[in-house]
């Protein structure tokens, strides 16, 4: 299945120093809910921006539905896009908000009364065709700048860290709202966040930006498993980047960490960063499952109480630290040492960044 | 234009906005454009304002023809073109060629302006504070320290000044109307000296304002224009038009015929008409009625003669008027300069006067 | 913040606050006074009653005139004006050169009143622009201009550009945008606008009297007449009927807007 | 569809023409000025050319010292307009009921309805020697003679330029008082500055580019103003508007062109401190875009 | 140890019809770090603004060291605050930001030169004392903030929802930051937050607000794991809100859940509310350790993937559902029926809200 509704080729992008676009290249298919995710100013939106037209790249294309859209304006392209800030129009009320793309498509007063309708129980906002924008709370805004978007049946809707504003409660909520209307619409979604928790959760694909070029796009789980370099493994809570040494032994790759070692996947990876992943999650307390695991003792450092687990932060022989994450309660404490393992399938080679 | 002519007046002109008259007998409209009568005013509209373009006449006082001939914005008059000129003869009494009142309406020899007004100034008083007062020395009198007003404008506060000062000896001047630059200086130094000594209360500018001074009795003495004094007596205020021992500042207003290159001679022979008009004894009779002025001979006759236009007390008014001025012309004085040979440094020394 | 039981000391303040502004507007209205008085008062009044004057008004077709092209040329001010400072806003915003576009537009305003006058006449006249309604407004819209850039300019800077950017993604080109967008948006400038430009050309005199050609405005007719011949009673009742109609509307105002908030 | 030149070309248009129409309208007037204040003056006519004649006239005249007495009447009556257009827009910004902010504004600016020289020229009826406010001094014995410095004084110049140009003042300071987040002065309370600290360390600094252009406003005004000083002055007040119109009085172009000039560069170098002293960024927000 | 150093007695204030204060009590220790927790719009900023002296209560006392502060204004509690947007002042740099509450302690310049740099180091902006205010970023806005609020020395630190803006990452490091100078200072900080993991990491006390009350207040342990009632359990992420019937028994306390019993521990609570709060991670995967543990047959309905660990929705005989956390991988798939239990210490009795 490869049915792009969007390619993106070559695009660059500077705003003096800045380049938030640096030869970035791209394929997102008709259907798919796909994230960008990084750090702040990785150009993430300078992206969405240039998809939507209200920038245009100093070089490279953008085809959308096969047809090249690169220098066309925003007005033409029939997309919807979801502003960080919402952008509700402050001066129309939210039935009006809603219908303001419906103009353009040629409906009729009736039908688009009827529209408006459909979109608003779409969102949960069954009847607040007549409120006032400043009688909503955050949560409803973004429902309405949704609702709003996805009004003219854009073939694309681009979401700008849509539930930043939001606090976690309202965010949860509507992070299923969302995903139900993605699946319930069949509109492709383009996501922009910096919260990984949320990227991995409503995604079918992630890329994960750094300085105007994607590190690595991959499903969430792939991502988040197996993180191609340092950047992307940090990006994550949770991950561990270790100073390991890589040899080759009979053919396969060893992985030598704090005395210990351990056959690994290379997955077709560069060796020469020196660099080992390890999620805080996948570390065993206690002996090895199989051979094949990488077996370790350790120190208790700390414990951090984070709530839902906790940290348990070893020293390993070699001084390195390594977190690991514990969501059952255990009787272990600072200062004890442990044995600890992880299996091969977990220990995951790094590239440079 | 258009069967309109276009007159730029100070307001002196204006009779009341009726001009049906002129239009009953030539069929032509009038568009009067209030304008002011300072120099700058007079001479931004037509150099730079397009004012040639657009005004046929202007009526103001006169004497501004050396600045406005030179710089080619009026025309050479041709009396034959206006009936009226030759009935008035008050321009062969008071401003017959080679006679200094000529100097109002000519320049060179070359009439330039038809008179519509003349009038010869002095200063007014309030009787019941001062007494009788017969010399522009009141100005001067530390008696009225702090309740004299003298007007803002160098060729009749300065020539007024001058007079006195010639006819006291305290300061020599060959001509109060046309002085030398060491003269006017020392008339300045007097000028600034009293100002210093808190001697004026003002330097007014602008008929609203002096007829305001008087009626308030904000000044006792004040160099002023007589229909002032007029309103304030209306407004039931004791006020007296001296007659100086020094003599009247003369001066007469005229109407020029603005050098527009455009204008057709039917536009220009329409604005003859109402040149003729304006020499006329109605429009005069109705001038000296509303403004105070004498405008021509046959005025104060014409409104006797006509009490279906004029009441008996309008026209007793403009008889009364013409008559005045008439004995106020006959006691005489000096002419009042307008363009002086000097007259940037009667500039630049007035600015020194009132920036002191 | 919530004001606590206002103290004596409080409350003595408050009452040289307000007794600040009163005193204020006591002096601002001071002048309104006489006009008032002299429009009832003069030799008029025994004989017309005491409405004389104003009828006096309609029987000075200089007036009259005046009134009209006064009239006519503010509202072209009015509404000009705002449109060319908003052009000039949004130009602003658009190519990011404010010192530059900022400096230009002030630049009238350093101008003495008088020069002002006499440069653009002459340059009327190098253009071979006859005076007419048309360069009297000119004259006036380029000394409006500076106070409603400013005026606009405050209200645009709190107006988010991300409206703008929704728009066109909803499929409204920039014309559409604007319209239906930006301008509801930042109305209340255009109207504060407005009302300087009309107010500014109520005040003006002596750059309009330079290009005046052959109208006059009731300021120009009524500065000539001040100086030559004096004012009559007829002005002072227009000036009185000006600040009772606009009193009377502002009053307007006030009620329907309480009325408003009631429900 | 529309191609994006097409577009770029439209805006270019629709606000390079009003931008570029506005700049000739400025631009061509204040050419001729200031190429007219070199020109040569000889009789009535004048004569382009490339003197500094008009400057030194002015610059070696009594003229010069009117215009620094201008500059200084200006500057002083705008700091005393400030005085009062400030506590004003203060109390408009933070002690009017919000939906009387636009009507007190207005009552502010209905006194300009009345024409200019009438309101001026109003003064000399109540403050004469026989003026109201005399009249009711002695009435109540408060004093024996009328005083004389109420009119025809510096005090009614500046009482004229006050009530003439202040009121314009008050919008935009007030504009910049309503625009700035009250959590800065909360900020500061907490802090431990009080009220009047507050005010000074905080409130005011935030508002000084409304303070600034209400400065302008009144500046101007109060700079080129030549009414007031003619009516209320007394004996020959003289502001460098009268004395360009003096100069006018005598067909001297060039010299009045050479005055307007000079004022014109002593502005710009104000406005020019103005742009560099100040973040323009604090007055124009969001037209100034994403930062 | 009962050294109060704030005591809130009785507050009440109203907006209208908002009431964000309704009779609310409380007693903060020195050098407490102590947290409010509750949706928008419970009240927690209003709270705090009154401790401040920003807003004054229409009844009630705040007593502070001792001292009735009720009445006094802001600029004389000597307290110390930071914005939730900062509110940096735009018109003076970073140095003369943070030496702004100087000029009443009396230091002479040069004490408030030195006072400056120490408390730039201390939240690690050494040297950026000349900087321009727009040249920061969002993070160092905010420790800018905090070395402004902690310059004249407050004996209480106020703090809005003062990372809410940052991005992930950026506030794992402040958070670790804003702890560091709690323990360095000594101050006593007390933190609103919408954050739940935020308030559970940090503080020393947790009080969790609803509608201008709080609802309990307890330590980050006490309240995450027990959890007073339904609406402060929805408020934590993992924690499933079940009905269950109560009974008494040989003086003992027996729930029964979808046919299963067992004895807890009521911790002298209403039994009214029919509620049973279990935590998703203590569900334990597999027979039961001991016979006072709950044991239950379910259903795996589905599973989400959460990058850190896993959901499983877990459907109960009764037709209720329980999301249980795992953290490790398994074998699992939706569909199986799988036998959990849960230790009774875990099973905790709700009051009603
Ligand atoms: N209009 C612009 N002018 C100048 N610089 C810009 C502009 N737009 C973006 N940039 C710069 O480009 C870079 C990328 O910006 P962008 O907004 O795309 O980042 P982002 O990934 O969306 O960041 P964030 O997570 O903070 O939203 C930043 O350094 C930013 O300052
Ligand atoms: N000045 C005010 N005027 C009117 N209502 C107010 C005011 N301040 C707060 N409120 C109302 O009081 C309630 C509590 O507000 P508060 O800001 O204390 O909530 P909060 O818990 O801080 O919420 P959030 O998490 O959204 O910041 C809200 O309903 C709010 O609308
Ligand atoms: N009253 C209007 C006419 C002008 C006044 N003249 C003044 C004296 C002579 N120049
Ligand atoms: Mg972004
Ligand atoms: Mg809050």
């Amino acid at each position: 299945m490869s049915d792009p509704i969007l390619e993106l080729r070559g695009l660059h992008k500077r705003f003096g120093t800045a380049v938030p676009a640096d030869d970035f290249s791209m394929d997102v298919d008709r259907g798919e809910f796909f994230t960008m995710l990084g750090p702040s100013g990785s150009g993430k939106s300078t992206i969405l921006r240039m998809i939507a037209g209200l920038e245009y790249p100093d070089r490279g294309s953008i085809v959308i539905n096969g047809r090249d859209m690169t220098r066309v304006p925003p007005w033409d392209r029939h997309l919807g896009m979801v502003f960080q800030n919402y952008a509700i129009f402050p001066h129309l009320n939210v039935g009006e908000n809603v219908a303001y793309g419906l103009r353009k498509t040629g409906s009729s007063k009736a039908d688009a009364r009827i529209r408006v309708e459909e979109l608003l129980s779409l969102v949960g906002l069954e009847g607040f065709g007549k409120r006032n924008i400043a009688q909503l709370s955050g949560g409803e805004q973004q429902r309405v700048a949704i609702a709003r978007a996805l009004a003219p049946n854009p073939s694309i809707l681009l979401l700008d860290e849509p539930l930043s504003a939001l606090d976690e409660k309202i965010r949860r909520e509507m992070q299923d709202e969302l995903r139900n209307i993605h699946q319930r619409t069949g509109t492709t979604f383009i996501y922009v966040t910096h919260d990984q928790e949320e990227a991995l959760t409503m995604s079918d694909r992630v890329a994960v930006l750094n300085a105007g070029a994607y590190v690595q796009c991959d499903t969430p789980k792939e991502i988040f498993r197996y993180p191609r370099t340092p950047f992307v493994a940090h990006f994550f809570r949770g991950c561990n980047v270790l100073k390991a040494e890589y040899h080759r032994r009979d053919g396969k790759v060893v992985v030598s960490l704090a005395g210990a070692e351990a056959v690994v996947d290379p997955r077709g990876r560069d060796l020469s960063s020196g660099c080992l992943a390890i999620r805080g999650e996948t570390v065993h307390f206690g002996p090895p499952a199989a051979a094949s695991n990488m077996a370790l003792n350790a120190t208790i450092e700390a414990i951090t109480y984070r709530g839902l687990y906790s940290n348990y932060h070893l020293k390993l022989a070699d001084g390195q630290t390594l977190e690991a994450t514990l969501s059952q309660r255990s009787s272990m404490a600072v200062g004890d040492t442990v044995y600890i393992s992880i299996h091969a399938d977990n220990l995951v080679v790094l590239e440079p960044d | 234009a258009d069967g309109t002519v276009t007159i730029a007046d100070i307001g002196v002109g204006d009779p009341g906005g009726d001009w049906t008259k002129f239009k009953a007998a030539t069929g032509k409209d009038v568009n009067l454009v209030s304008i002011g009568n300072a120099p700058s005013a007079v001479v931004n509209q037509l150099l730079a304002g397009g004012g040639q373009k657009t005004f046929d006449i202007i009526n103001i006082v006169g004497g501004m023809q050396k600045p406005l001939a030179e710089a080619d914005l009026i025309e050479v008059i041709d009396t034959s073109k206006m009936p009226n000129f030759a009935k008035n003869t008050y321009i062969d009494t008071y401003l017959a060629e080679g006679s200094p009142g000529f100097d109002f309406i000519g320049y060179d020899g070359t009439l330039y302006g038809v008179p519509t007004v003349l009038q010869a100034d002095s200063f007014g008083y309030l009787p019941d504070k001062t007494g009788e007062i017969d010399s522009y020395g009141a100005f001067f009198d530390p008696k009225f320290k702090g309740f004299v007003a003298l007007e803002d404008n160098y060729t009749t506060t300065g020539q007024k000044t001058a007079l006195y000062l010639k006819a006291n000896k305290l300061v020599d001047i060959e001509d109060p109307a046309d002085m030398t630059p060491e003269e006017l200086k020392n008339v300045i130094d007097f000028l600034i000296e009293k100002k210093k000594e808190g001697q004026f209360r003002l330097i007014w500018s602008g008929f609203e304002q002096g007829v305001n001074l008087l009626t308030s009795q904000e000044i006792y003495v004040m160099d002023c224009w007589e229909p002032m004094v007029f309103v304030a007596r209306d407004k039931g205020v004791n006020v007296e038009y001296a007659s100086p021992k020094e003599g009247y500042l003369l001066w007469a207003m005229a109407a020029y015929l603005v050098n527009n290159p455009d204008r057709s001679d039917e536009e220009t022979a329409a604005a003859y008409d109402l040149l003729n008009f304006m020499l006329g004894p109605w429009y005069g009779a109705k001038i000296t009625g509303m403004r105070g002025y004498m405008t021509n001979p046959m005025a104060a006759e014409y409104a006797a003669a006509h009490p279906e236009e004029f009441s008996k007390e309008e026209a007793d008014k403009i008889a009364a008027i013409d008559a005045r001025v008439k004995d106020k012309f006959a006691y005489g004085g000096t002419w009042q300069n307008r363009w002086p040979t000097h007259v940037e440094a009667y500039e630049e020394e007035w600015q020194r006067f009132k920036a002191a | 913040m919530t004001v606590p039981a206002p103290t004596s000391a409080q409350r003595a303040a408050n009452g040289l606050v307000w007794g600040f502004v009163a005193l204020v507007l006591v002096f601002l209205y001071a002048p309104m006074v006489p006009p008032v008085l002299r429009s009832f008062a003069g030799a008029s009044v025994e004989n017309g009653g005491l409405f004389a004057s104003y009828r006096a008004i309609f029987d000075d077709p200089l007036l009259i005139g005046g009134i009209w092209n006064t009239v006519m040329i503010g509202a072209i001010v009015a509404v000009v004006t705002p449109v060319l400072a908003l052009a000039i806003a949004q130009a602003l915003r658009e190519w990011q050169k404010p010192r530059l576009i900022l400096g230009l537009v002030l630049l009238p305003l350093f101008v003495p009143g008088v020069s002002m006058g006499v440069a653009m006449a002459v340059f009327f006249k190098v253009l071979g622009v006859e005076p007419s309604l048309l360069t009297m407004s000119v004259v006036q819209i380029l000394w409006a201009l500076p106070f409603a850039t400013l005026v606009i300019m405050t209200v645009m800077a709190s107006f988010d550009e991300t409206y703008l950017e929704a728009a066109y993604v909803l499929g409204s080109n920039r014309f559409a945008a604007f319209w239906k967008v930006e301008l509801p948006c930042i109305r209340q400038g255009l109207f504060g606008a407005a009302a300087f430009s009309l107010i500014l050309s109520f005040n003006e005199t002596i750059r309009t009297s330079i290009v005046q050609g052959g109208r006059n405005t009731v300021q120009t007719y009524l500065w000539s007449q001040y100086q030559q011949v004096g004012l009559s009673p007829a002005l002072y009742a227009l000036m009185t009927l000006l600040i009772v109609a606009t009193l009377a509307l502002m009053a307007g105002i006030v009620v329907v807007t309480r009325r408003r908030q009631l429900p | 569809m529309k191609s994006i030149r097409f577009d770029a070309l439209l805006r270019v248009l629709v606000l390079g023409l009003p931008l570029l129409l506005v700049a000739i309208l400025i631009l061509g007037p204040l050419g001729i000025m200031v190429a007219v204040s070199f020109w040569k003056k000889t009789g009535f006519a004048m004569v382009p050319d490339v003197t500094w004649h008009a400057y030194a006239t002015f610059l070696s005249g009594v003229r010069i010292e009117v215009f620094w007495r201008s500059l200084w009447v200006a500057v002083s009556s705008t700091v005393l307009m400030l005085l009062i257009a400030y506590p004003l827009a203060y109390i408009v910004a933070k002690k009017v009921r919000p939906t009387l902010v636009g009507v007190t504004l207005f009552l502010f600016s209905v006194p300009f309805l009345v024409n200019f020289i009438i309101r001026t020229f109003s003064w000399s009826d109540i403050l004469g020697r026989s003026g109201f406010v005399n009249s009711a001094l002695m009435g109540l014995g408060l004093t024996d003679a009328p005083l004389d410095w109420l009119l025809y004084s510096d005090f009614a110049v500046y009482l004229g330029l006050v009530t003439a140009y202040m009121p314009f003042m008050i919008f935009p300071i007030w504009l910049s008082l309503s625009g700035t987040d009250k959590r800065y002065e909360q900020a500061s309370w907490v802090l431990g500055e009080g009220r009047l600290m507050t005010f000074w360390r905080v409130t005011l600094p935030l508002s000084l580019p409304g303070v600034f252009a209400a400065a302008i406003f009144g500046f101007v005004g109060a700079f080129g103003e030549f009414a007031v000083s003619v009516i209320l002055g007394g004996t020959g007040y003289q502001l460098l508007g009268n004395s360009i119109i003096s100069s006018l009085n005598v067909i001297n172009y060039p010299l009045a062109s050479a005055m307007s000039t000079f004022a014109v560069l002593v502005m710009l170098i104000l406005l020019v401190a103005w742009f560099f002293f100040f973040d323009l960024r604090l007055f124009l927000g969001k037209i100034m875009g994403r930062q």
